[in-house]
């Protein structure tokens, strides 16, 4: 199977989905005659002209209404964010109009929108440039909540979500665009919704999206070392979230460690958390844990941000602590 | 007044004139296209979204529903001109002061009332209420609660348009409140750099909640379309005439060109700002002068004037629109409250996901 | 002891340090001249003139921003959103700007500024008019988030807030403007972060705050003829959130149930739950649950409604799971 | 190009020209009242600013620090003008291309090095960051990496020195694409409104990121202040004096008279958006053009023509300012890291409360 980059998966099934529908179109910052400011849109202008791919200025709120406008009215708009933290200054078009108007309407509005970007930390670039806002989305109804992990689950899942018919906010990460995966020739769809069980162990389940999963295979292979069998789940949808899948894992393994790169209060880790103490109360040994950021902003010196984004060791000592081996 | 007084920011004290009205057209119904039955169908409809909004707010008062309610009274003439004016296909989207717009693009008087009333049969399923009037099979697009959200949503509309040419043009309206937001501009922006055809307006109705305009906005409304080079345009909203007029000139330039127009209309509430207002801000001269140039008395006037109707029959056609209007009220009072699995419908297109539904509300 | 509105709790709360403080002023929506939309600030701009009570226009990013950076420059700004609904459209400048720029500066920069309205549902107002936000914002390091439920709480801590020195999100509730309560006529601070028992009871832990506590006293009274005796807690601060005060309850209880008018999906509910189960993990006689609004926008009519909005009587049978009576 | 080419959106195709400066002034620095040791020290300033950049960027490709690096090379006689022509404790705030307005506002080559590394003698204790060097004492608020969000910001600097009647001003540059947010639009109708004295400035440089100024706004950028009567000008911004005249006249209006002021300076960034940034979105020509009108090399010239400094005592300065900055290096990097559990410093006044801290990191 052909390996592709991150950023090359979600560039390609946004052309399927362009060659297959004319009404879908892109729109962002800088998506257009620069080829994206990561590059994830290269290559776009020229096959589908400025039309369809369009350079926008700075005006998140601008134009991610123009994208709900343009929604309500017949079109498939993909708003780009450069980042997700931008989207603040036009969240309001995605709280309130995106989310609701379909519902306030009585179902008579259409609303095909698609925000996609960059999310979460993503080295030293500080505070206003490192919030990761899949919970933030994700408790508001009327929106889905998508953050891959992977370039074969992007592709799949943003392929679906251009089909979906409904408001989505499809999360990427600058730090995974280069990564590489397998992604098959032939065209597939990932339903959204499924999460994935990545690595089967049966000692303790960990939950991880995001770039949390690769932090997660870290401390499994640490782990297995120490005779401890990590089943990894990749929830792969924020929104709608597959407790079911979780919570089978948690009744087998009757431990379980969050990784979340949220911030701690209201993050998925605590949703998840919550619902699995609730659902498989009787099959826990060890109380939830989970490993998320501090409840601090985004520092910029390197060593204070390798202390704030968590990592491998973190999730092993919580790990230990389920496991009571400590 | 206190001694730190003499720093002061929003400028205070009464505003004696909120609004000033530019001139009214000199040309007559004819001479803008228009027959006599289309000044009797323009007069009757202005006449039912007053008489349903002077309704509804009897039956509110009654405690019959809930929730807010903005009337549109005094501005009738600018959802009826825009109606009439634009095709059937153009994109029409408002804020919340939205019964009138609802009314004239296909909102039975029946399904409003019946709306107001949250109930199934409503315009909206009873999902919307007041502030959420919709009917998008007639491109009439709401019904918008955040003040300004929606002018970038109107622009959105027109970008589908161009996008799919299909010869569609879209208009927004918005208070003069919204003027102060910053998504107005930002679609200004954006629809002079991509040329939407799209008419953005400004009821400018001297107030926004209890702030004249005066107190809340810099200079004349009108000048920020300088800040784009759009083209724009000073109207008075309380003349039925004056507002075909106009519009007809920049609808078709709009669809035309390819591109915006900004739009000042000069307009008057003549109810407080919702229910629970009592209008305190203004004298009760200013309001009765604006009275006195009532657009619906004014076609009464006209009507009479050019002889398109007896005074009997404009008596006999307000009968049959206040009878219709009582209908709607009984058609309200007898619809049934929305089923109750319908809080769960409409969420999504598809499949509702509802996440943790039930488990998390013990409803069972 | 004088028996005062909330309205009027929080207007002399902020008359007072006023009085006490000429660098302390109020901006927002027709706050002077009408006296407030919810009558909060009426005889104010009598008092204080003009240069201290400032009506704005409808310019949330604006004034909000104006309020961030006269914070920064040596006043303390109350700037209040007729409804945090509408903070929305300036909420950047509370989440990157205000919440931040303090700890970016590395210290140097001061941030005294305290944003407050009404919060959450206040009836049929439709889905964009109806947003609970308290994890909303408390998911933001950096903010300190108050939600009273009751007149006394509600002047002790605005006051504290006033003083704090700190960004604070003050939550109110137009539906809990006109609820009276004793204040009395002495001043007092109500340490923020500080949660209180509002009643003893030995069966079960209710924790709610805002609208919820009033919710949960109408169940305690119906199942304290049923035998079953809730102890009341609440938390007054969702950030800092009091949470030995709650596990030191559900050691005692064994059985909580958290009341919240939020959303289910990282509620204030998800996060109090989390850290129940892992704090009090071995105390627990059945698992954490919780009564929140459904994952579905408010809608309109009255029936929906009232189904929505969280009741005693959901109160009341979830009390009956965590106590398996019935 | 495929056949839905015909409809567009943003203008395509290369810009040939993206800024246009308007004329230099004639006065000289003597009917400025500026001295010969004024135009020396203002000459050093910009240097350094200069040569503190090209150092950092050698510093960021040879991986001493990570990050953004936005530099602000050809722009330094606006923060030269700026810090010369404002009184010391006037206000003054900026985006995240701020190295400049750190430099002139009393932040040493040292430790604003130390901020770029990350260090704990940074300017911001290595908290920030490039796009966040803050001296507060000194009355510069930042470095901001919200494209437009601290123009409102500006404004409330600018409120408070109204409200305490303290005689300040505050000045708030931005970029041209900041133009395009709906928070300078507010900021602006709220300046206008309330009369608050700030000046408000854009820093054409031609380019937001990529996008050259005519593509992603509408219009002439100093039209934005017709929309609320603001008054507003054009200047040169590769010249010191120019630069300077305006300043000192737009300065002494704000201040005396308490209103805002909006002011588009016309520059160019002769480096990529940030480092990352290869600039093929123009032309050689055009950067070259630029580099021949040079703010530090002008200023050379017009001191050995008017015989403030021979070339040699120019060159002893750069050298001086050379060593400075390589002593900068030297300390940045022999500066610690900032001490781990600062981490958990600065984010409130008093106590720092951290919610669930260390339980939800296992950290130790
Ligand atoms: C963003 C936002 N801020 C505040 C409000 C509350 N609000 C609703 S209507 C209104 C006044 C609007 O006045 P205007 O735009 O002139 O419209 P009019 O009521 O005169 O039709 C205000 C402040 C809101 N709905 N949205
Ligand atoms: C709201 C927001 N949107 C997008 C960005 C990403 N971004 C950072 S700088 C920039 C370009 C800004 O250009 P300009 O305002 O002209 O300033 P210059 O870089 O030329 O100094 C963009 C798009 C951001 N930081 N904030
Ligand atoms: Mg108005
Ligand atoms: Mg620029």
């Amino acid at each position: 199977m052909p390996q592709l980059q991150f950023r090359e998966a979600i560039r390609e099934a946004m052309q399927e989905e362009m060659r297959r529908n004319d009404r879908v179109f892109l729109m962002g910052e800088e998506v257009a005659e620069y080829d994206g400011a990561y590059k994830v849109s290269q290559g776009m202008l020229a096959e589908f002209g400025p039309k369809r791919i369009i350079d926008t200025p700075i005006s998140e709120l601008g134009f991610a209404g123009i994208g709900v406008g343009a929604a309500m009215n017949g079109l498939i708009p993909i708003v780009e964010f450069m980042t997700f933290n931008f989207s603040m200054v036009g969240v309001d078009q995605i709280l309130n109009n995106a989310a609701k108007i379909r519902y306030m309407s009585g179902g008579q509005v259409q609303m095909p929108v698609i925000f996609r970007g960059p999310n979460a930390a993503a080295g030293q670039l500080g505070a206003t440039h490192s919030v990761a806002f899949e919970s933030f989305f994700s408790y508001f109804p009327g929106l889905k909540v998508i953050y891959a992990s992977e370039p074969y689950d992007a592709k799949g899942l943003l392929k679906s979500a251009i089909r979906d018919g409904n408001p989505i906010i499809f999360l990427e990460s600058e730090q995974m665009y280069g990564l590489k995966g397998e992604v098959p020739e032939e065209e597939y769809l990932i339903p959204i919704g499924e999460g994935k069980i990545k690595r089967e162990g049966s000692d303790v389940t960990l939950v991880a999206h995001g770039k949390m999963l690769h932090v997660a295979r870290q401390a499994a292979d640490q782990l297995a070392k120490d005779g401890i069998e990590c089943e990894i789940i990749d929830p792969r949808t924020i929104k709608p979230f597959d407790i079911n899948l979780v919570v089978e894992s948690v009744k087998k393994t009757n431990r379980v460690v969050l990784l979340d790169e949220s911030h701690p209060f209201g993050g998925v880790a605590a949703e998840v958390g919550f619902l699995i103490q609730r659902e498989a109360f009787d099959y826990l040994d060890a109380p939830v844990q989970r490993v998320t950021l501090p409840d601090v902003p985004a520092p910029f010196a390197r060593n204070l941000y390798d202390i704030w984004f968590p990592d491998a060791k973190q999730v092993i000592a919580a790990v230990k602590a389920v496991t009571y081996t400590h | 007044m206190t001694k730190t007084a003499e720093t002061s920011f929003t400028p205070t004290g009464f505003v004696y004139k909120s609004t000033t009205l530019p001139p009214a057209t000199k040309k007559d119904h004819k001479k803008l296209g228009l027959s006599n039955d289309d000044i009797i169908a323009l007069f009757r409809e202005m006449y039912l979204q007053r008489r349903f909004e002077e309704r509804a707010a009897q039956m509110y008062q009654k405690g019959k529903f809930g929730g807010f309610l903005h009337l549109y009274i005094g501005q009738e003439a600018i959802s009826s001109a825009t109606n009439f004016v634009l095709k059937p296909e153009d994109d029409i989207i408002t804020a919340y002061r939205d019964h009138g717009f609802g009314l004239v693009r296909g909102i039975s008087a029946r399904a409003g009332m019946a709306e107001l009333f949250g109930k199934g049969t409503g315009c909206s399923k009873g999902k919307g209420g007041s502030m959420h009037f919709f009917n998008a099979e007639q491109h009439f697009w709401g019904g918008h609660g955040i003040v300004g959200a929606h002018i970038p949503v109107g622009a959105g509309l027109a970008f589908a348009n161009k996008y799919l040419k299909n010869d569609r043009i879209s208009i927004s309206f918005f208070g003069d409140g919204a003027v102060d937001q910053g998504a107005l501009h930002e679609a200004f922006n954006l629809a002079q750099l991509w040329k939407l055809p799209a008419i953005f307006v400004v009821e400018n109705n001297g107030y926004s909640m209890g702030t004249a305009v005066q107190r809340h906005t810099a200079t004349e409304i009108y000048k920020r379309a300088l800040a784009y080079d759009m083209k724009y345009d000073v109207v008075n909203g309380m003349d039925l005439l004056s507002m075909i007029d106009k519009l007809q000139e920049v609808s078709r330039d709009v669809r035309e060109n390819s591109i915006p127009y900004f739009l000042e209309i000069r307009t008057y509430r003549y109810k407080g700002h919702s229910m629970s207002d009592p209008g305190n801000y203004r004298t009760k001269e200013e309001l009765d002068e604006f009275k006195q140039i009532d657009p619906i008395e004014r076609l009464k006037t006209y009507m009479v004037d050019k002889k398109i109707l007896k005074e009997d029959e404009i008596e006999s056609i307000m009968d049959e629109v206040n009878e219709e209007v009582l209908e709607a009220i009984e058609f309200a009072e007898n619809s049934d409250f929305p089923d109750p699995d319908s809080l769960y419908d409409h969420i999504f297109t598809g499949e509702q996901l509802i996440h943790d539904h039930k488990k998390t509300t013990f409803l069972d």
